[in-house]
């Protein structure tokens, strides 16, 4: 697999500044409700924009803004249906937790444990029309502690399904910590149970997990049956903006910050293989500037029209 | 029915009438799936999905693992990537397990999508009291009702079992369809509100009521088995000169308040029976909307009859005191007569 | 409520007042255990469990992995085996996933069991419209109150979080206990509804509403957050000649419908307010029993104003026109004094 | 371990003489609703009888009646609540499929899946309080494809706690086939995703079922935390009593029943080993008189005054 590694990072530093624009809606209260960001998960949906077609499938979850966008859903439509404005992806309906781009199959959820259900709708669809697409289902770590974990990928496995369950590990769910509710010291471990393919890979290290991502993906795409990635990685904000976060000590927060930003990491790593710093500034500036403007522009659209606000609930007016 | 009337009719029972609808509708339409639990190689624990296997094989007809939450999710799903999805739960006392992925994807995703989603799916459940205990013995489709989204679809006579079942599934919206485990095995011409069950396929609109019995006393609401309970009492107290006017709502999301309300203008009557609990459900919703409609003094008599919010015991001697039946419509249909 | 009032008020907000509560029974009672995600390290996402792990340790303040049908399962167990579970569900709007073990075995055990077996267990929630979309949004009171078996509570001012949380814990039966979003970090001193929260613990009984305002006009019953907008609507239209008679229900099973019923005689208006669906719901159930009480034509009107039956959007353009707030239910009250 | 086989066989026929009590209230509309025996599983229920103590707790299923004989509940009052009088165990209220024992921590559940939450509870309190006791939570194979088993599993583990997962894998969930909607080839392999201790035996030889279900008993007893027992079974008549059963081959269920009779197995085993026919037979015998004896006095017994059929909804009156 030969990478472009301009292409990989500038991929990574434009999820981020999506994610930077999102959160300044927060203070002005353009954006209530709990905003989830993705912040040191960077590589992850690097990865997945490299081995996704169109008719591939993702649901994901509350924290969903990079999984949208390594899908391909328009930047300008999503950060508009964060703001909540008629311009948005789901007319300002949805919000952020639900994105629903049917146009690129993707979709989210903001309950835990609710997303691999779906994907596996997906993947059956894939397999019934004998189509060689696959469904990427994503899961929070704390997700997987979830029933529908073991029930979808027992079906999946069962009748060889193209499901792929992607595991941000994390390592909270919210204020929990994952070893202090799991069983097993990862979740790859898990696949064995249902025959699966399982890998886990260092979340954080964008080459490695655009390896394994291929590597899953490809395996269930060629009829292999489902597969289990875990990629580990570290939350740097509160769970939402705003929360208090005092569950995850200073230091650690400081260490995981030194040492798991997939962006730093990379860059360093670029920089050691003979980047010019330069280059990689220009990218992150083009990168904050481009998602400021989109954001100014989409802070001028309207708002949904209240006469609406009844609109939509069923199909057909029977 | 005389015994002329129904010497021509198909021999058919109500799970035949909806298997039939869902091999028609299968038939004619690839996209239509069916999944659940026992739906593939027995047909399904009651037979309404009888002979669907055999025909189109383990990918249309799915026998899943006990695991409702995900398959319910693997519907909405479906339907997001373009199919059909007919999802069974076998009876409707499980949906607890899935409630979910009912309430907060199926029946929220086409608003929550700005409309840009559509969900083309169908939850195909039993319930009904028939001896079968607390957990084994509810209808609850107020708790379907109450959440918004989907339609509520409970049949009554073994033709609209059919017609109902093509209807949902032809409908773009998502479809609660509750059969009613004392009904399915019942012929065709058995049931008291009788009609021949068409052999090629038809649809019967969700959201029209059906007035089955038409009267000048008393306005009596329902669906579902009670539908034949009511038209056993309405007979009973006819003959003391009680004229009963019978609707079976037929679905209660969208309910037809209409057909209700003219009604009920006419009687100044209004009794509504119910299978389902009592309390914050179909009764009083029906009342306040036709009062809602007719104005808060327009009904000389205001009625409810249903399971008074108590878990379904074992014991049928128990379970008869709690459940509306022939008998105890008839006394409540006597006592308002009576009263003025 | 006069500045000197509230000067020497406690400086306490609702979900203190919960924790507050919770550590007071804890003490008093070593059967009580807790048990949720995010209960214990972090005190509660809402900070209504702050304090516990540090006092009574991680056997009985039990941060759980996101598993709520097995860990509300694990309650009851913990209940027959003796303890008094406070099993907390984060949301109102994730019950769906664990809803079976609240109805089936919760709620229904203590009468499957010919009464041997008591259900001393406590769910407790968050609900409530603050901007947060579809499906962190409900408040669903009527989705349990539908369903026998539990008694639902849902709060208004900060001394009732003490209070009532105090009696769910100490009832032998199952008590929902939800909590609404948009009350929990309220000082006690900022409700209308104001009263001191007492420092040492104390039971407010389930099952007696509280006439929050005496007023002749109009009767208008409503719970949890809405008795703060009603409040503040009552008091607008004070200003109009409109005298509100406003009843916060503080449960609505068990449902005071005696007194809500004798405010309403007097008055001859019955208004409900809910931030609930309004379909099959809490609304019509109220009017029905009032008029089954009063006579079916008692009252000159009847109105209800809640959410109308379509998920939250999550733009607040849109969500203010569809939930009752202050300015609604005035614009409700003044509807109902001009038309009579 | 010493085991007393004229016991064993005992405590064996007795289960299979009532469970074919019961059915006789079946033509008669004595018994409505679903009617589930054990009949083919007799041996796992006299090998719980074996192990448990009175304090333990039992959380089974829609087919419960061995394990609450086993657990010590009162024969008579358990199927006076089968015949739903007022004199059972519930007072008619519960019926076979609801029966709750307090006084020998015995409880059973109507509803897939949810035994073993309820089971954890128990298990719970016992660590709680620092007691030397079990939790049984009993599951068909069907029920370990459902969300619980894995919440349960990974609970138990990450705290644990002293559950035992025991698993009757009658190869059937009604007529769905357990390898058509599996993945692994049996449910004791799955142990090592919560690295729990877990274990498959014959469950149709007796003896094997004592010792291994003693061995889990022992090593969760013992502080090991969860462990699994996976006991293979054929239930040898339809799933509940009018089941059509027209979705299992006649010469499967015919070969099956001849190879997977416990009690038949055991019978033979001891000839071989010099037991008397006659005693068994007199065995038999007076199990089966027992039962019938049961039964006539229990159809003497009143069935609940309607006037309480509102009583019990809430502990007390508010
Ligand atoms: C069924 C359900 N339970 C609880 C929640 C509340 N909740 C939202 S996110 C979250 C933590 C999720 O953790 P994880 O899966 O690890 O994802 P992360 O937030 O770390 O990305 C919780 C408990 C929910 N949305 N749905
Ligand atoms: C949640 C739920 N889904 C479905 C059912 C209906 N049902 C009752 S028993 C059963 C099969 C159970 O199979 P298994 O767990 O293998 O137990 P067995 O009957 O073989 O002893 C099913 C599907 C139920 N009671 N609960
Ligand atoms: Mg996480
Ligand atoms: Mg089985």
């Amino acid at each position: 697999m030969k990478l472009n590694e301009i292409n990989l990072f500038r991929t990574m530093v434009r999820l981020r500044a999506f994610d930077e624009a999102c959160i300044e809606g927060v203070p002005t209260f353009e954006i209530h409700g709990e905003l989830h960001t993705s912040i040191g998960q960077e590589a992850i949906g690097a990865a997945m924009a490299q081995s996704l077609t169109l008719h591939d499938a993702v649901v994901s979850t509350h924290r969903n803004h990079y999984h949208a966008l390594a899908k391909g859903v328009p930047p300008r439509a999503l950060m508009a249906e964060i703001f909540e404005k008629e311009t948005g992806l789901c007319r300002g309906r949805g919000g952020h937790m639900h994105p629903f781009d049917p146009e690129h199959n993707f979709s989210a959820t903001g309950i835990v444990g609710a997303s691999l259900p779906v994907a596996l709708g997906y993947a059956y669809n894939f397999k019934l029309k004998g189509l060689p697409y696959i469904a990427v289902g994503i899961c929070g770590d704390g997700a997987t502690n979830h029933g529908t974990f073991h029930e979808c990928l027992n079906m999946a496995a069962a009748w060889g399904l193209p499901l792929v369950c992607l595991v941000e590990n994390n390592q909270y769910a919210i204020s929990v910590r994952f070893s202090d509710v799991t069983a097993t010291p990862g979740i790859a471990e898990r696949a064995a149970a249902y025959g699966a393919f399982g890998r886990r890979v260092d979340g954080t290290d964008v080459e490695e997990v655009v390896k394994a991502f291929a590597e899953v993906a490809r395996y269930t795409r060629k009829g292999g049956g489902p597969s289990l990635l875990e990629a580990t990685c570290y939350r740097h904000r509160g769970h939402y903006e705003g929360d208090h976060d005092n569950y995850r000590e200073r230091a650690e927060k400081q260490r995981m910050r030194a040492e798991m930003d997939p962006i730093a990491r990379y860059r360093r790593m670029l920089v050691e293989r003979g980047a010019a710093e330069d280059e990689l500034d220009q990218i992150v500036a083009a990168a904050k500037g481009e998602m400021s403007a989109m954001l100014a522009d989409i802070r001028k659209d309207a708002m949904p029209d209240p006469a609406g606000a009844m609109d939509h609930v069923f199909a057909e007016v029977v | 029915m005389t015994a002329d009337m129904t010497a021509n009719m198909r021999k058919i029972n109500a799970s035949q009438a909806v298997a039939e609808s869902l091999f028609q509708e299968m038939e004619r339409d690839e996209r239509v799936v069916i999944l659940g639990e026992d739906v593939g190689r027995c047909g399904g624990v009651f037979g309404s999905s009888r002979n669907l296997l055999d025909r189109f094989g383990p990918m249309r007809v799915r026998d899943t693992p006990i695991s409702e939450m995900s398959f319910t999710g693997m519907g909405v799903g479906m339907a997001m990537a373009g199919l059909r999805p007919v999802v069974e739960i076998m009876f409707v006392d499980f949906i607890g397990v899935c409630l979910e992925q009912v309430y907060n994807a199926m029946a929220k995703i086409p608003y929550m999508s700005g409309g840009r989603v559509k969900m083309p799916m169908v939850i195909k459940t039993a319930g009904g009291n028939i001896g079968s205990a607390a957990q084994h013995s509810q209808c609850l489709w107020a708790t379907f009702a109450h959440l918004p989204g989907m339609q509520v679809v409970a049949p009554s006579s073994a033709r609209d079992h059919k017609g109902l079942m093509a209807a949902a599934i032809r409908s773009d919206n998502p479809v609660i369809f509750i059969e009613h485990k004392g009904l399915l095995l019942k012929q065709a011409k058995e049931f008291l509100n009788a009609g021949d069950v068409p052999a090629e396929a038809f649809v019967t609109p969700i959201g029209k009521a059906d007035i089955v019995r038409q009267g000048g006393d008393i306005t009596l609401v329902t669906l579902s088995a009670s539908v034949e309970y009511a038209m056993e009492a309405a007979a009973q107290v006819a003959g003391e000169g009680i004229d009963v006017e019978l609707i079976d709502l037929r679905s209660i999301v969208p309910l037809d308040v209409e057909t209700v309300a003219q009604s009920a203008a006419k009687t100044g009557r209004l009794l509504v029976v119910d299978e389902d609990y009592l309390s914050f459900g179909l009764s009083a919703e029906i009342i306040v909307r036709v009062l809602e409609r007719l104005g808060p003094s327009s009904l000389r008599q205001l009625r409810r009859h249903a399971v008074p919010d108590v878990p379904i015991p074992a014991a049928l001697s128990l379970e008869e005191v709690l459940v509306p039946g022939p008998a105890s419509i008839a006394r409540v249909l006597r006592e308002m007569a009576a009263a003025s």
